[in-house]
């Protein structure tokens, strides 16, 4: 039973399924939903701390240290006084929606976590089709920003919400195209089966489908340099401007939520998951997501803004073709050599990496400049 | 976006940001950690000496501000020439110093304090004996040389990196 | 207008109000921009918001009462405004200022003119996006040159300190020894700033080609400082009208080739390192002496009028003084640099897009405090 | 170093060209009549060996019995400069033509005399209050100015 593997902390790696049907099936929801909660909300406190502090470091400054040893409550101040702010609804929003937005977003980010292994089985649906679901259900998001920037009734809202389709659409493509990749190298679409793969952590190889991927899941969750939803010195605060209290702390939480979610995906298809030697399984799973995660902060930190255009044409021109010719590179790798050493491999793949991206980055000019009007 | 060096650009500016993470921040936290003040420093409220105050006016002359009132009167029964008001509204002081720079005995000097602020707005039209130096109002070396000889030395930034690193 | 069977498309352009309260305005300023989705097809500007009626001010006050005023026009660099001001009255007047008077001006001036850079720098590096790591780096070298400015005149931002006929009171010993260390630091923490945006390919992508302003559009808006330069004016005023002593100076006048973002943005950063070159020059020649010449507190100028302009780090700041010989100017005006190199940015940035237009408004360094005055 | 262009010289040339327009030929500068104005500025920005292209700035000054609006034009090419002044001797409601056509830097500026000195600019393509809001009564910056 899962529970009990996961208690056990065994590595043994082989697909247990629960043992007595309906009460453990019960029990095995129950406690996944309970801990799926309680792991994302404690995850996203863990994310912001990181993120303000990391900035701040990296700033050259400290960031929040006084609220708890070391500002570790800093989070739970900030929810705190959110959550007791008032709920300000503007004059001429269109109020049902302007109330749904938020929760239309807030759900998928939850749900994408249904399907992540923290440990060998232990997930709360190993659905066969994982990976499908996950990208179904992270685009759903979309509809929610979209919601709010419509319903907001203000003309920042909206040009942010209008960024924010038109870039998930386009990015979608090279985000499902390098995960086909993954999949035809693990041979399945179950999370857990992919991580079971996993002798070699596909980012050795696959790295130009790691960089793909985690440059489309930086602009599909709204990370920098693709923030441009809300970026804050164009649009004040994006589709969530005319939003406070509750529905704010929401968006908030779907911001770091699909962070911590895209880190865990990442973690699932590239770094080999949950496993990893002498620490527990689980532990390896969060640390391989903070890792990942520090590595968002980390482009934040440095990276500019790209414009709206630039942004399609980065998603047109570039990622999509290099995210074609990756795919066909690794059916042929796994087509003709599916017994090839690995390390052979990795070598010949990092090198088709440097060469394309020399390529296109020498032939290729994304976006375009002023419009006559 | 052109990728012109291959990326270089990008890698270089993370090199530095992570060396930032590495290194020791620049702030100080306020409360606890104080710096010292420049010797110089034009802080929040004007000092007066009425021993050496002749109430030539120049100090309301030459406030930009006109936030200076002086009333002098002649005292018939000492025979002397005596200030009877000095009043300065800080609420319309911009620190310019000039009324300290223009003194010609040395009667005004600009205060050394910054936590100055006031629950009302009455309280911060000072006068007579509130504008008298005490150790709660101490006085800095704005145009007072022999004052900025004897104030702790200013904490410069600069300064505070280099030891740091050190 | 497009038609599909009965339904009918129509767009039409929409007018987005930016500032006076919005992040990345520097101040209060205020565009009404009208945007065809993400293509800004017009702004009009609008102004006033800190209008304080300095200039009738000015009238009311004695000529060394409006010293500390000057410091509230362009409070980013206010030690270049008291240094206009002052060669007006001095013009005016026909007052000899002492040597070492000469010298500390320059020093103070080029130190004011990095500290300027850095504000100018940072704020454009951030409303391109770059998440305020290059505005705070530049802040902490800021930081140290107001230190500088605090142990000389006693504050930190209104720094009242020149005055007509020399400074208001000599630099303290610890001032030279401090500097020659910040001098030490300076080239250091330039090149680190280099390091982390200058070939940035984001950045690149955003300035680049972006916001032209031709030469002879230049000229024409009489723009003047860094803006002109980056456009390939080479005209700056401590070379062709050398007020001062900056005629015994070597340095060279960094200009641009083409007029967008990114000359400007490396215009600026190439003459602070000129600046630099200026005050190391001018640390090493500074002679003993008065600090201030004969001038009565009150001073009454001859009846007359004067024009004493300077490169401040914006461009051209001047103060035009009619004198009717009393202890009050009659009429002061300012050449408000800010005001007048806002001429062009409704050409510049039609066409544009949204984040470019706040790239482009940030490359060309308002304060709001000169423009309104 | 910028060099004052001696105003006697320039003042033969202009008188030459365009007679009766000068009304003073100071130390300093030249006062022009206000409606030969645009004909002097352009013949400055245009006549080889002047090629005044830069605009400084214009101001205007408040003398109780006239204004006096205050140009100073400087060429990059030459280096050197001039101050131009026409005088408005209207009080009641005091107009001089606009220079934007030639030096669109004045477009602002002309637009701030309007606002606080009260002078209209003929020809100024967006003549309205820059600083002040519209409905504003009075013109600050003018001496007989009150509260």
């Amino acid at each position: 039973m899962a529970i009990v593997n996961f208690m056990n902390n065994s590595p043994l790696p082989m697909q247990v399924t629960p043992a007595d049907w309906p009460g453990g099936y019960w029990w095995h929801w129950v406690f996944f939903t309970v801990i799926l909660i309680v792991f994302v909300l404690v995850m996203v406190m863990g994310a912001i701390y990181i993120e303000r502090r990391g900035l701040g470091r990296m700033q050259s400054r400290l960031g929040p240290n006084r609220v708890g040893p070391f500002g570790l409550l800093q989070p739970v101040a900030d929810a705190v006084k959110v959550l007791l702010k008032e709920n300000i609804v503007p004059n001429s929003a269109d109020k049902v929606v302007h109330w749904l937005a938020p929760i239309i977003a807030f759900v998928p980010a939850m749900m994408i976590f249904a399907v992540v292994p923290f440990q060998n089985g232990a997930l709360l649906a190993d659905l066969n089709i994982g990976i499908l679901y996950v990208i179904a259900i992270s685009s759903v998001s979309t509809i929610g920003v979209f919601m709010a920037g419509w319903g907001s009734s203000n003309k920042y809202s909206l040009l942010g919400a209008m960024r924010n389709v038109a870039a998930v659409v386009s990015y979608e493509i090279p985000l499902v195209l390098a995960v086909i990749g993954v999949v035809l190298m693990a041979g399945s679409l179950s999370l857990n089966q992919i991580v079971l793969k996993q002798d070699i952590p596909f980012i050795l190889l696959q790295p130009l489908g790691f960089l793909l991927f985690f440059a489309a899941g930086c602009a599909e969750i709204n990370r920098s340099p693709f923030d441009l939803f809300e970026a804050d010195q164009e649009l004040v605060a994006g589709f969530h401007t005319e939003y406070s209290g509750m529905k704010f702390a929401m968006f908030y939480l779907v911001e770091y939520g699909e962070a911590i979610a895209m880190s865990a995906i990442i973690t699932t298809l590239f770094l080999s998951g949950w496993r990893g030697p002498l620490l527990p399984p689980w532990l390896w799973f969060i640390l391989k997501i903070l890792i990942v995660f520090f590595l968002m902060v980390w482009t934040r930190t440095t990276f500019p803004r790209a414009r709206i255009d630039q942004l399609m044409a980065l998603a047109w021109k570039f990622l999509l073709p290099l995210a074609l010719i990756n795919l066909f590179i690794t059916a042929i790798q796994v087509l003709v050599w599916p017994d090839a050493l690995p390390w052979i491999l990795i070598f010949i793949n990092i090198a088709i990496m440097v060469i394309l991206i020399l390529l296109w980055s020498k032939f290729f000019k994304l976006g375009w400049g002023r419009i006559e009007v | 976006m052109k990728f012109e060096r291959y990326g270089i650009g990008l890698i270089k500016g993370m090199v530095v940001t992570i060396k930032h993470l590495l290194r020791h921040p620049t702030v100080n936290q306020f409360p606890e950690q104080r710096l010292n003040m420049s010797r110089r420093f034009r802080g929040n409220e004007l000092i007066w000496s009425r021993e050496r105050c002749t109430g030539c006016a120049s100090c309301a002359k030459t406030c930009p501000q006109g936030a200076i009132e002086i009333v002098t009167a002649t005292n018939l029964a000492d025979n002397k020439y005596e200030v009877q008001k000095y009043q300065v509204d800080t609420g319309y002081c911009i620190q310019c110093g000039l009324c300290v720079e223009v003194c010609p005995y040395d009667a005004l000097f600009m205060g050394y304090s910054y936590e100055r602020a006031k629950y009302r707005r009455g309280e911060l039209v000072q006068s007579g004996d509130e504008l008298l130096e005490s150790p709660q109002r101490p006085a800095s070396g704005y145009f007072h040389p022999e004052i900025a000889e004897k104030l702790p030395k200013q904490t410069l930034l600069v300064e505070k990196i280099v030891e740091k690193r050190k | 207008m497009t038609t599909t069977g009965e339904i009918t498309f129509k767009t039409e352009p929409f007018v987005l109000n930016f500032g006076p309260v919005h992040p990345s305005t520097h101040g209060v300023y205020r565009m009404r921009a009208t945007l065809d989705g993400e293509v800004v097809l017009d702004i009009e500007p609008v102004f006033g918001y800190l209008h304080r009626g300095i200039e009738k001010l000015a009238e009311e006050r004695t000529y060394t009462g409006f010293i500390p005023l000057t410091d509230r026009l362009d409070y980013i660099s206010p030690m270049s405004n008291n240094l206009g001001y002052c060669l007006a009255v001095e013009k005016l007047a026909g007052i000899k200022v002492p040597e070492r008077a000469e010298y500390i001006r320059v020093i103070i001036a080029e130190l004011q003119r990095l500290a300027n850079h850095c504000i100018a720098v940072g704020s454009f590096l951030s409303d391109c996006g770059a998440m305020f790591t290059p505005f705070m780096y530049m802040f902490r070298e800021r930081e140290k040159i107001l230190d500088l400015f605090d142990m000389v005149c006693g504050q930190r931002l209104t720094y009242n300190y020149m005055r007509i006929g020399g400074v208001s009171q000599d630099i303290p010993d610890e001032f030279l020894p401090a500097l020659h260390k910040f001098m030490g630091t300076m080239p250091g923490m330039i090149e680190e700033w280099e390091n982390l945006l200058k070939q940035n390919e984001i950045l690149l992508a955003r300035t680049k080609g972006v916001g032209i302003l031709p030469r002879e559009m230049a000229i024409n808006c009489g723009i003047s400082g860094p803006v002109a330069r980056g456009s390939g004016v080479k005209w700056d005023l401590r070379k062709a009208d050398p007020y001062s002593i900056y005629d015994r100076f070597e340095f060279d006048i960094p200009t641009g080739e083409v007029g967008d973002c990114y000359d400007r943005y490396r215009v600026r950063v190439e003459e602070m390192k000129q600046s630099l070159r200026i005050i190391k020059q001018a640390m090493e020649k500074i002679p003993s002496g008065p600090i201030r010449a004969e001038v009565p507190h009150l001073i009454r100028p001859p009846a007359g009028e004067a024009y004493a302009h300077i490169e401040a780090p914006k461009g051209e700041l001047g103060f035009y003084i009619v004198s009717d010989n009393s202890i009050a100017p009659y009429r002061c005006h300012v050449r408000p640099t800010s005001l007048i190199n806002l001429t062009a940015l409704r050409e510049m940035v039609k066409g544009w897009k949204v984040a470019d237009l706040i790239a482009i408004f940030g490359s060309i360094d308002i304060t709001m405090g000169e423009v309104d005055r | 170093m910028t060099v004052p262009l001696a105003i006697k010289e320039i003042a033969s040339q202009i008188e030459k060209k365009y007679p009766g327009s000068i009304e003073e030929a100071a130390q300093n500068s030249l006062v022009v009549k206000s409606d030969s104005l645009l004909a002097i500025a352009g013949y400055l920005k245009d006549t080889e060996g002047l090629k005044f292209d830069y605009f400084n700035y214009v101001t205007a000054v408040d003398y109780y019995t006239y204004f006096e609006v205050v140009y100073q034009l400087t060429s990059l090419e030459f280096n050197h400069t001039v101050i131009l002044k026409t005088r408005c001797y209207n009080r009641e409601n005091p107009a001089v033509p606009s220079v934007t056509g030639l030096w669109q830097g004045a477009d602002f500026q002309e637009r701030e005399i309007f606002d606080l000195m009260g002078i209209r600019f003929e020809g100024h393509p967006n003549l309205k209050r820059i600083f002040l809001w519209e409905g504003f009564q009075g013109h600050p910056l003018r001496k007989d100015y009150l509260q």
